[in-house]
């Protein structure tokens, strides 16, 4: 769905020499690109914020994994039906904005009750996990098939580009269906739940690399033109040391902010997936499913605004967090 | 018009009312009048399974096919319980039956035509019922014909059997009478010529297959613009007599009827009169259930009739520890079962907390309830614990449960059988399949349910028509299980209600058949093989814009036909 | 044969032949159509044979699109000759594999034309002066380190800036650091390309000292490719004039500026600006016209011919051979100049 | 050799103005606030240039030269930079203009050509479509007609076969071609300042001395007050009649060109005109490069900018560390800013310079 | 340019027989992972009442013995010979390209499809220039103003755009702005834009907005980050020594530079959208290739899937083509390669 922006690295930017003249002296001692993208991170208080955000995502992310799985606190599954209107027959939740109160504080789901602040919580290892591992595996696919295509050119290049476009115009939806209808509850070893997961990962991160692989692809072409690839060459490096090594960190901040947007999208994903029936097992909570579930109910908006917020502060602050260390990573950005 | 003297119920000097209220329609007519013209606007969510008459098997496609083919006999137009009565449509009278119910005789009206001015006979009936039989170009269509016709051993229809002689099956001694002859008795064979099979085709029009693309109409209205899977228009056929037609009153001059429109799109329209009917009638999307009923307004222009519709929990005695009976019994009596109905949709939109297998409306069917659930209905816990410790599994057990990914509302009842059953130790994991190959692949093939441990699996049965053949025989009858998949009957294993059936069936006493039909009710719930969930109801937006507005029992919705625009 | 004047290096061992490219051409094809049917060639560079010496320091000059990066990096291997043929040491190379050609990567290296592009922006100064070691597998007594941080003192840099990245350094710096880096493995010959005309006076002067500095040192062999003229003179022992691919005239150094042969280098020499405004109405000055012609089509006969002030008929037909015209000076021109006698000065220099 | 006459009877210690020049630049400071500090590109720079005259601008990478022309321009980015002083264009004070009306005056009464012509041209316009439209904005005229005074102007400047090249894009020209374009562009509405930074750096030498040639053509034409950039004292002595030696942001010296490389005073001009080989020279063994790095424009040295790099900073006790040295005429015109004694310097250029040069 | 261009769309016609070789082998060995024989198969198009017989003859048509490159073989042939149908009492020809029948409804995919695409193609193409004007003008904005109020709410804003699936955003801006207060049309509207031009607009008017959101946060933040680097041109520089207007600068001089990695990545996308906006059909009711398509898929009904799945290919590798097409019309250094 979504799209491959040529986003280079450099946005604005003063000269490089002002850089060189106002640092080169005072700082004499060396630092790290990692202390570098520290220093300038600190002071990026939008993307500190994201990083928080995001930092404590993952922590609830694991706190709900604890406390629900382990502890058995969160009780993201349990009805509560006397809460609902079946009096009147609506199945709306009784009481005002979809049935606040002290014990629910984000209100219930309509029809069974079931409490979405919990839901929303034990939800978000497993949204936060599809998205994250999703992405990373389209990005470590989409890098590395780009940056073999955009280095080695001719018919390399040309086979992969062509590859790409047999991904994107494969009927992704087509092959998930088809998929999970027949895959096996067990495999390798791993809880029928774990395999769903694992799949959705491998559906999602699979089918998305063309997009960051026709990125990788363009910035490499104009990266290889570059004479410290020439000069990596004159030294004997070979192929992989010139992609990994060379070429790789010049990509980050393309493929940086990519991955942030590609983050959103594959929340949706899973969520257009439940939608159509084939994400995860109920009555395990993930946001997107509990998007699709609120979709049904649209008329009590209640239900899908929160797992929406969610989502929303999640990419929000990815997105707030990729720019700032893409600004951080880039020694020439000031 | 003849046939439409309302039945008990009715108020009012015209037999109807026009006060909106809540089940307004249900057993009067709402909105009486006798106003020709204007069309009538449909819409369906998803799309016909055929339009042609002799393969489709979806209700309302029955209930609306009178609109454009007249059969050998149709279910009175008429409001509430009236509508279970079977009338002569095309036949000027009920079958006539012989050879102790193994031949049945119908004469056809005089002066029926089709469309193209030809004259309706007895041939074209024929020739209907016998290319419905070819199962490979009509899939879609109901088999009862080829199970209980005389036919020659190996027919295939009359595409693949050309020339073969099929009088021992259909006769058709003359133009007007047809003559069935079938291998057993059967006592209801009337239902069998109300089926749209029975509306005739003229072999010289028939194209097989693409018949559906323009159905040769003998009813009121025939097609104009058809386009498959996005819809069509019937406007009036002028070939069409009413003098021949006592059922028919044709007022609106039209149809038009859109699919595949979104679902909550549908009931917006519907309720703001935008569109006059959801063609499916299977009751408002859950958005708009709340809206509703929230609205005193809304309400009043809403009916909620029931369907001889069971929806219900199969339970797989061939997965351990299913196979102790007492196990089973334990589910029974810990399933919550207000839960079950929420999730299916509550009192309104779900329907009636059943507690045996027939629908009330199924003559024969008397409610009982073998494992009581407590007054408010939500399970006996400790019942079912002690039935848990009788089949050796005190702290409960793991088992799955099966369901169409596609239906939300099983994803519910799902969930919600997790929820009670959960309270006595049995844990279900919750096993979604696609629909499409629910029954060929997943939970109606008995070695995949076996080998993966589908203990539970989500069912629902519509009788084809009011009667307890219709609703049990595919459903309880254990030879129907085929061991490679895609039978309908998952769960019941048992002989003894073999041997009922069977005896059922041939039993031509009306009164003692319906009784055997109770029976076979109660054992089958004695063996615990069926969790009865909800006996269901849809909630309906009355048409605003209709006149002769009333609920067909038969059907369970609108009656298709008598709708005339205010 | 060599004409080596004041130079100081008397030590080194001179005369042997290291580098030999024996008419080295490089065509880039330009392709079209359904099968990628080559249409033509950009004939970058077109038969070059000239050698160099142990520890001499040759030249190559010309407009910019002549070939000049192109020699330099047949030269390296970064490329694949079309025709002709390289020798390093007496062994031929012209086709070596990329593996093969890895490990007498130690002896020929490259200073290259962008301190800015040639240095990975994202790598660390250490990391970069250590990627030879890490590439090559050089056993170093104290660690890479030691060796990166010795080799950054023996640039002009100081041990300290070992962690930093090249933004963080003035162009003069970041060519240390690039010269460092070929350094790293002791090669014989250094193929520089333009290693100082991204700089500003006062820094191109900083490293061209050290480049001499490095020679005397380590006993180098440099190629240089430059196009200011003033540079070469101070660099090179024998200097090379290239056009369109070709070379017009191969010669020493004191031999070429003070008798060019060919008028294009003539036209070259005159062309350079002079800082000294009393010079500046009195200067007989040669203004070529018109452009380099496309190297895709260059022009027939002397590929000069089209913007020679001396072309006649022939130089369209004929191509001139690069024929020695006098001891150790060889031209390309059907009508050269000073081949007897010097007759005009084009520098305005009294010298 | 323009303005002498007229700063000879006006403050002595003021840098040269005239009064009656077409540009007249007075304590110029352009400075930019950034993360690490105040950048201070340009500080105190006085010049002008009248009409038909050409002041050179020399100096290092990063001293200042290219900010300088934009501030005239007023191209800086808005909000960068901090821009005092007074810029005068026949009169008018740049500095704080409406920003709308300096863009009236560019291209019309002031225009400047660029460094890379390649990059400098839209890459997506033909070179006709980028002249026509440079005239249109100054001139109410009919597409047509600027077309036609394009391919005039192609013609002026050397371009064969100017009907026809004035539909090609910018990639398709040479570079010596995009350089002439680059000057069509600049000359489309006869401005009467013309700004050169670096015109020919990025080109070859045969074709850089056509660039020259042409520049000097047509400022003889238009009569055009021209300032030109560059670091190559060869190309200021083929052109400038007047030239400034700035070193970060201040200038340090300013003369007639021939004073510049007759009779240099600064030391750092010294170092620039001994770090660069000559062919008018004999070949020397070494070159004398200016030993360290130009300064932090955000630290700049107290006293003497130059002073950590100067071979004569101690002369004077610590003068050179401590305080500033002013930029004063020191005769004819002849403005540097150096604490060494007159006959020092005068010392130091005829016995230890110029006879290494 | 000719023979670029025919060699692009040879490598097309290999790249849709990859990807329909693909998915036919999808649909029918995924199956066979869990068991399924080809009655198994076949029991999804022969209704509720099929013996065994019925199971195995449809088999049978619909070829479901034979070895799957057959099977294959067999409907490949269709598009370039067409195919032959039997519907009972007569056969009919379906010329090519003919990209079979539907196991379902018997009705030949290609009409189908052809009735189809005007619809998809209204949506789509609506809706891109929606988003792209939004997107661009959005990112222009911010890119002008960055780092202020402005350049965040935009770029936070845009990002609940996606955060926010379609089918949610569909159905409440349709209750909302259809059924509440009336100002746009109800679901399923659809006149072509042959018909009506105005009812064409205001029928899809919501349809578009609801997708365009979707889409211009994407395009808000690459314009933003093209214009960032655009602005930093030297010709930009140029533009403004020669006295142009700010807003000549930005747009015809900025925003032309900066489009033309947009215009990849839009070319693409638009180009996956023709093949069908799965979601966005569903929820306003549109008769596109999208419900084509999910029709197909819940269906099991092979041949109306693998004609949406080719016609979706072919469009993503026009769209493919023509983004480097245009490339050379709006880059004129590529048109010099
Ligand atoms: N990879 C390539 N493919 C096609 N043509 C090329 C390639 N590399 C160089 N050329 C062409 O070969 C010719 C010589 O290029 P080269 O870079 O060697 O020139 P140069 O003398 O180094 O010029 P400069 O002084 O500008 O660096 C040029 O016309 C150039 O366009
Ligand atoms: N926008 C800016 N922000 C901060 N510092 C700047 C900015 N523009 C220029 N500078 C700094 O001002 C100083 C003078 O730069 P300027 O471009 O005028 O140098 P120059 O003399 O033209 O050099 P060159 O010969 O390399 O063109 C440099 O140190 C530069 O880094
Ligand atoms: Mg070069
Ligand atoms: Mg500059
Ligand atoms: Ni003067």
């Amino acid at each position: 769905m979504t799209a491959p922006p040529d986003v280079s690295g450099t946005a604005a930017e003063a000269d490089p020499e002002a850089s060189l003249k106002g640092v080169g002296k005072k700082a004499i001692q060396g630092r790290s690109l990692g202390q570098i993208a520290w220093l300038r991170l600190k002071r990026d208080k939008v993307a500190i914020g994201g990083a928080i955000v995001i930092v404590l995502l993952i922590l609830v992310a694991i706190a709900a994994l604890l406390l629900d799985r382990v502890f058995d606190v969160v009780h993201p599954n349990e009805f509560h039906q006397d809460l609902i209107d079946t009096e009147n027959g609506t199945l709306a939740p009784l009481g005002t904005f979809g049935g606040i109160s002290g014990d629910h504080p984000l209100g219930i789901e309509p029809v069974n009750g079931r409490d979405i602040l919990a839901r929303i919580f034990a939800g978000s290892w497993i949204s936060l996990l599809i998205a994250s591992l999703a992405t990373v595996l389209s990005v470590v696919i989409g890098t590395t098939m780009g940056i073999i295509a955009g280095y080695f050119g001719g018919w390399v290049d040309t086979l992969i580009s062509r590859l790409m476009d047999v991904f994107l115009a494969f009927p992704l939806l087509v092959f998930a269906m088809a998929l999970v209808g027949v895959l096996p509850d067990t495999a390798f070893g791993l809880s029928p739940e774990m395999v769903r997961i694992s799949l959705l990962i491998f559906i999602i991160g699979f089918f998305n690399w063309p997009y960051i692989g026709r990125i990788v692809r363009g910035q490499t072409l104009s990266l290889r033109e570059r004479e410290f690839v020439d000069a990596a060459r004159s030294l004997g490096a070979r192929g992989p040391y010139i992609l990994f090594r060379e070429l790789l960190p010049n990509l980050v901040a393309p493929i940086l902010v990519y991955a942030t947007l590609l983050i959103p999208t594959n929340i949706l994903f899973e969520s257009a997936l439940s939608f159509l029936g084939v994400g995860i097992n109920a009555p395990t909570a993930t946001w997107g499913g509990m998007l699709s579930d609120a979709s049904r109910f649209y008329t009590m908006p209640h239900f899908m605004l929160w797992p929406g917020l969610a989502i929303f502060v999640t990419v929000l602050a990815f997105n707030l967090f990729g720019d700032g260390l893409r600004d951080a990573l880039d020694p020439r950005a000031r | 018009g003849g046939g439409t003297s309302s039945s008990g119920g009715s108020t009012g000097g015209n037999g109807g009312t026009n006060t909106p209220a809540f089940n307004a329609a249900m057993t009067t007519i709402f909105n009486p009048s006798d106003k020709k013209g204007g069309t009538v606007r449909v819409a369906n969510a998803g799309t016909w399974d055929s339009l042609d008459p002799g393969e489709t098997y979806y209700g309302y496609s029955w209930n609306f096919a009178r609109t454009y083919a007249r059969t050998l006999v149709m279910f009175k137009p008429a409001p509430g319980d009236g509508s279970s009565e079977l009338v002569p449509d095309l036949a000027e009278s009920l079958g006539e039956a012989s050879d102790g119910g193994k031949t049945w005789t119908y004469k056809i009206r005089k002066g029926v035509k089709f469309e193209d001015g030809s004259v309706v006979t007895s041939k074209d009936v024929k020739y209907a019922v016998l290319r419905s039989t070819d199962k490979e170009t009509f899939p879609n269509g109901p088999a009862y014909f080829e199970g209980y016709l005389n036919l020659p051993e190996g027919y295939k229809g009359p595409y693949k059997s050309k020339g073969v002689d099929t009088n021992s099956a259909i006769e058709t001694p003359d133009d007007q009478t047809i003559v069935f002859h079938l291998k057993q008795p059967f006592g209801g064979f009337d239902y069998f010529a109300m089926m749209p099979q029975t509306a005739p085709v003229p072999e010289a029009k028939d194209t097989g297959a693409k018949y559906k693309e323009h159905v040769i109409a003998t009813g009121p209205y025939k097609f104009d613009k058809n386009e498959i899977d996005k819809g069509f228009t019937l406007v009036r056929n002028d070939q069409w007599d009413a003098a021949t037609d006592p059922n028919r009153k044709a007022l609106p001059d039209g149809y038009q009827v859109t699919m595949n429109v979104n679902a909550d799109d549908i009931d917006n329209r519907v309720i703001s009169g935008d569109l006059d009917l959801d063609i499916t009638g299977t009751g408002v999307q859950p958005a708009s259930l709340s809206r509703v009923l929230g609205d005193p307004a809304l309400k009043a222009g809403a009916d909620n009739p029931s369907s001889a519709r069971l929806w219900y929990t199969s339970i797989s005695p061939t997965v351990a520890p299913f196979d102790n009976k007492a196990c089973r019994e334990a589910v029974q009596y810990a399933v919550d079962r207000t839960g079950y109905q929420t999730a299916y949709g509550g009192t309104f939109s779900g329907g009636d907390i059943a507690t045996n297998l027939l629908p009330p409306q199924i003559p024969g069917a008397s409610k009982f309830d073998l494992y009581p659930a407590g007054a408010d209905n939500k399970g006996d816990v400790e019942k079912a614990k002690a039935k848990l410790q009788e089949c050796g599994q005190p702290n409960g057990f793991e088992t799955n449960i099966a369901y169409r990914a596609e239906r939300p509302k099983e994803k519910a009842a799902a969930e919600a059988l997790q929820q009670s059953l959960g309270r006595v130790g049995i844990k279900l994991t919750l096993k979604a399949f696609p629909q499409g190959d629910y029954f060929s692949q997943f939970a109606g093939n008995p070695p995949y349910v076996v080998a993966n441990k589908l203990g539970l699996a989500l069912n629902g049965w519509q009788a084809d028509w009011s009667d307890g053949f219709g609703f049990l025989s595919q459903i309880v009858d254990s030879r129907v299980i085929r061991e490679t998949g895609g039978s309908s009957n998952v769960s019941v294993r048992v002989p003894d209600v073999d041997k009922m059936l069977d005896e059922a069936i041939g039993e031509t006493d009306k009164s003692k058949r319906e009784s055997d039909w109770g029976a076979i009710d109660k054992r089958v719930m004695e063996e615990a093989v069926i969790l009865p969930g909800v006996h269901a109801k849809a909630l309906l937006v009355r048409p605003k814009k209709l006149t002769n507005v009333f609920v067909s029992a038969a059907y369970g919705q609108y009656d298709y036909l008598s709708f005339g625009v205010a | 044969m060599s004409t080596k004047t004041e130079t100081a290096a008397a030590d080194r061992r001179l005369g042997e032949d290291l580098l030999v490219a024996t008419d080295l051409q490089k065509h880039f094809p330009i392709r079209r159509g359904l099968l990628q049917r080559q249409v033509g060639a950009v004939q970058a560079v077109d038969g070059l044979t000239f050698s160099v010496k142990r520890g001499e320091t040759l030249s190559l000059v010309g407009e910019s699109g002549c070939g000049k990066t192109t020699t330099g990096r047949l030269l390296t291997r970064l490329i694949e000759p079309t025709g002709g043929k390289i020798t390093l040491d007496g062994r031929d190379i012209t086709h070596l594999s990329a593996g093969a050609m890895r490990p007498l990567r130690r002896d020929i290296q490259m200073i290259f034309q962008d301190p800015y592009g040639s240095l990975n922006p994202r790598h660390t100064v250490g990391a970069i002066i250590g990627a030879p070691f890490r590439l090559q597998k050089v056993k170093t007594e104290h660690g890479v380190k030691r060796a990166v941080q010795e080799l950054l003192e023996l640039v002009g840099l100081s041990p300290e800036h070992y962690n930093r990245y090249p933004h963080e350094f003035s162009g003069g710096q970041r060519q240390r650091i690039g010269i460092a880096r070929t350094l790293a493995l002791r090669p014989k010959v250094i193929v520089a390309d333009e290693p100082v005309s991204a700089l500003d006076v006062s820094i191109q002067a900083q490293v061209v000292n050290l480049m001499e500095d490095l020679q005397n040192e380590f006993d180098l062999t440099y190629v240089i490719i430059a196009h200011d003229l003033s540079v070469v003179r101070h660099v090179s022992d024998r200097v090379a004039v290239m056009y369109l691919g070709k070379i017009m005239e191969l010669a020493d150094r004191t031999s070429l500026y003070e008798r060019p042969m060919h008028p294009y280098t003539v036209a070259l020499l005159s062309a350079v600006p002079i800082p000294d405004t009393a010079r500046r109405d009195n200067r007989e000055r040669i203004r070529l016209s018109g452009d380099v012609p496309s190297p895709i089509n260059p022009p027939s006969g002397c590929r000069f011919h089209t913007r020679c002030w001396k072309a006649q008929e022939v130089c369209k037909t004929t191509e001139p051979p690069l024929a020695e015209l006098a001891p150790g000076h060889q031209a390309a021109c059907h009508f050269p100049e000073n081949t007897t006698k010097l007759t005009i000065d084009p520098t305005g220099s009294a010298a | 050799m323009t303005q002498q006459e007229d700063t000879l009877g006006g403050a002595a210690t003021r840098p040269p103005a005239d009064n009656g020049a077409f540009l007249q630049v007075r304590e110029l400071r352009v400075h930019f606030p950034t993360d690490d500090g105040v950048v201070r590109s340009v500080d105190d720079l006085s010049f002008s240039v009248a009409r038909g005259k050409t002041l050179g601008i020399v100096g290092e990478s990063g001293s200042g030269k290219s900010v300088t022309s934009l501030s005239i321009m007023g191209l800086h980015k808005k909000g960068t930079a901090k821009i005092t002083g007074e810029i005068l264009l026949d009169g008018q004070n740049l500095v704080g203009m409406a920003p709308d009306r300096v863009r009236q005056l560019r291209g019309k009464r002031m225009a400047m050509i660029f460094q890379d012509p390649l990059s400098a041209m839209h890459p997506f316009y033909t070179v006709g479509s980028q002249i026509i439209e440079a005239y249109r904005i100054h001139n109410k005229v009919t597409k047509a007609v600027a077309r036609k005074h394009a391919i005039d102007l192609l013609d002026r400047v050397g371009i064969p076969n100017p009907k026809s090249r004035v539909d090609d894009y910018p990639h398709q020209f040479s570079g010596g071609m995009r350089q002439r374009a680059m000057i069509a562009m600049a000359l489309s509405c006869d401005p009467d300042l013309l700004i050169a930074d670096e015109p020919t750096t990025a080109l070859d030498v045969t074709v850089q001395a056509q660039i020259l040639d042409l520049i000097r053509d047509l400022q003889a034409e238009f009569n055009s007050a021209v300032v030109i950039i560059t670091h190559d004292l060869g190309v200021v002595a083929e052109l400038a009649d007047d030239i400034m030696v700035m070193y970060a942001g201040r200038a340090v010296e300013y003369s007639s060109a021939a004073d510049i490389f007759n009779s240099p005073q600064h030391p750092y001009t010294w170092g620039l005109l001994g770090s660069m080989p000559r062919l008018d020279r004999e070949r020397t063994e070494r070159l004398q490069p200016i030993k360290g790095t130009p300064p932090s424009l955000i630290n700049v040295p107290e006293g003497c900018p130059f002073n950590p790099r100067c071979a004569y900073a101690g002369t004077n006790g610590d003068l050179s560390f401590t305080v500033r040295p002013e930029f004063r005429d020191v005769g004819g015109g002849h403005h540097i800013a150096c604490h060494l004694e007159a006959q020092d310097r005068q010392r130091i250029w005829e016995t230890e310079i110029r006879p290494k040069l | 340019m000719i023979t670029y261009i025919i060699r692009r769309l040879f490598a097309a016609i290999v790249l849709l027989f990859v990807v329909s070789a693909v998915t036919f082998a999808i649909f029918f060995l995924m199956p066979k992972l869990v068991g399924a024989s080809p009655e198994t198969l076949a029991t999804r198009y022969v209704g509720r009442a099929a013996t065994a017989d019925t199971v195995r003859e449809t088999a049978e048509r619909l070829g479901f013995y034979d070895p799957i490159y057959v099977q294959y073989w067999d409907w490949a042939k269709g598009i370039f010979v067409g195919a032959d149908y039997s519907y009972g009492t007569g056969v009919e020809h379906c010329p090519a390209p003919c990209l079979g029948y539907s196991f379902r409804n018997n009705q030949p995919v290609f009409p189908d499809l052809m009735d189809r695409l005007p619809v998809t193609m209204s949506l789509a193409v609506g809706a891109a220039v929606l988003w792209l004007l939004g997107g661009v003008a959005v990112g222009t904005l911010s890119a002008l103003r960055k780092g202020t109020i402005f350049d965040r709410a935009a770029m936070s804003i845009s990002l609940a755009g996606v955060s926010l699936p379609i089918f949610f955003t569909g159905l409440l801006s349709l209750s909302i702005f259809s059924y509440g207060l009336g100002w746009t049309a109800v679901g399923g509207s659809y006149v072509p834009f042959l018909d009506n031009p105005g009812e064409w607009a205001y029928n899809l008017l919501l349809p578009w907005i609801t997708l365009a959101l979707l889409f211009s946060a994407q395009y808000a933040r690459l314009t933003r980050a093209g214009m960032l680097e655009t602005m930093n041109e030297d010709f930009i520089r140029t533009a403004r020594a020669k006295g142009l207007t700010e807003r000549t600068v930005v747009v015809r001089h900025g925003l032309r530079g900066a489009l033309t990695p947009i215009l990849t990545i839009f070319g693409l996308d638009v180009g996956l959208l023709l093949g069908g906006a799965i979601l966005t059909e569903s929820a306003f009711s549109l008769q596109g290739l999208g419900k084509y398509a999910i029709d197909g898929i819940t269906n099991y009904d092979l041949p109306k899937v693998m004609g949406v799945t080719i016609l979706a290919a072919f469009f993503v590798v026009l769209a493919n083509l023509v983004v480097d097409l245009l490339y050379a019309v709006v880059d004129p250094r590529v048109r010099a390669k």
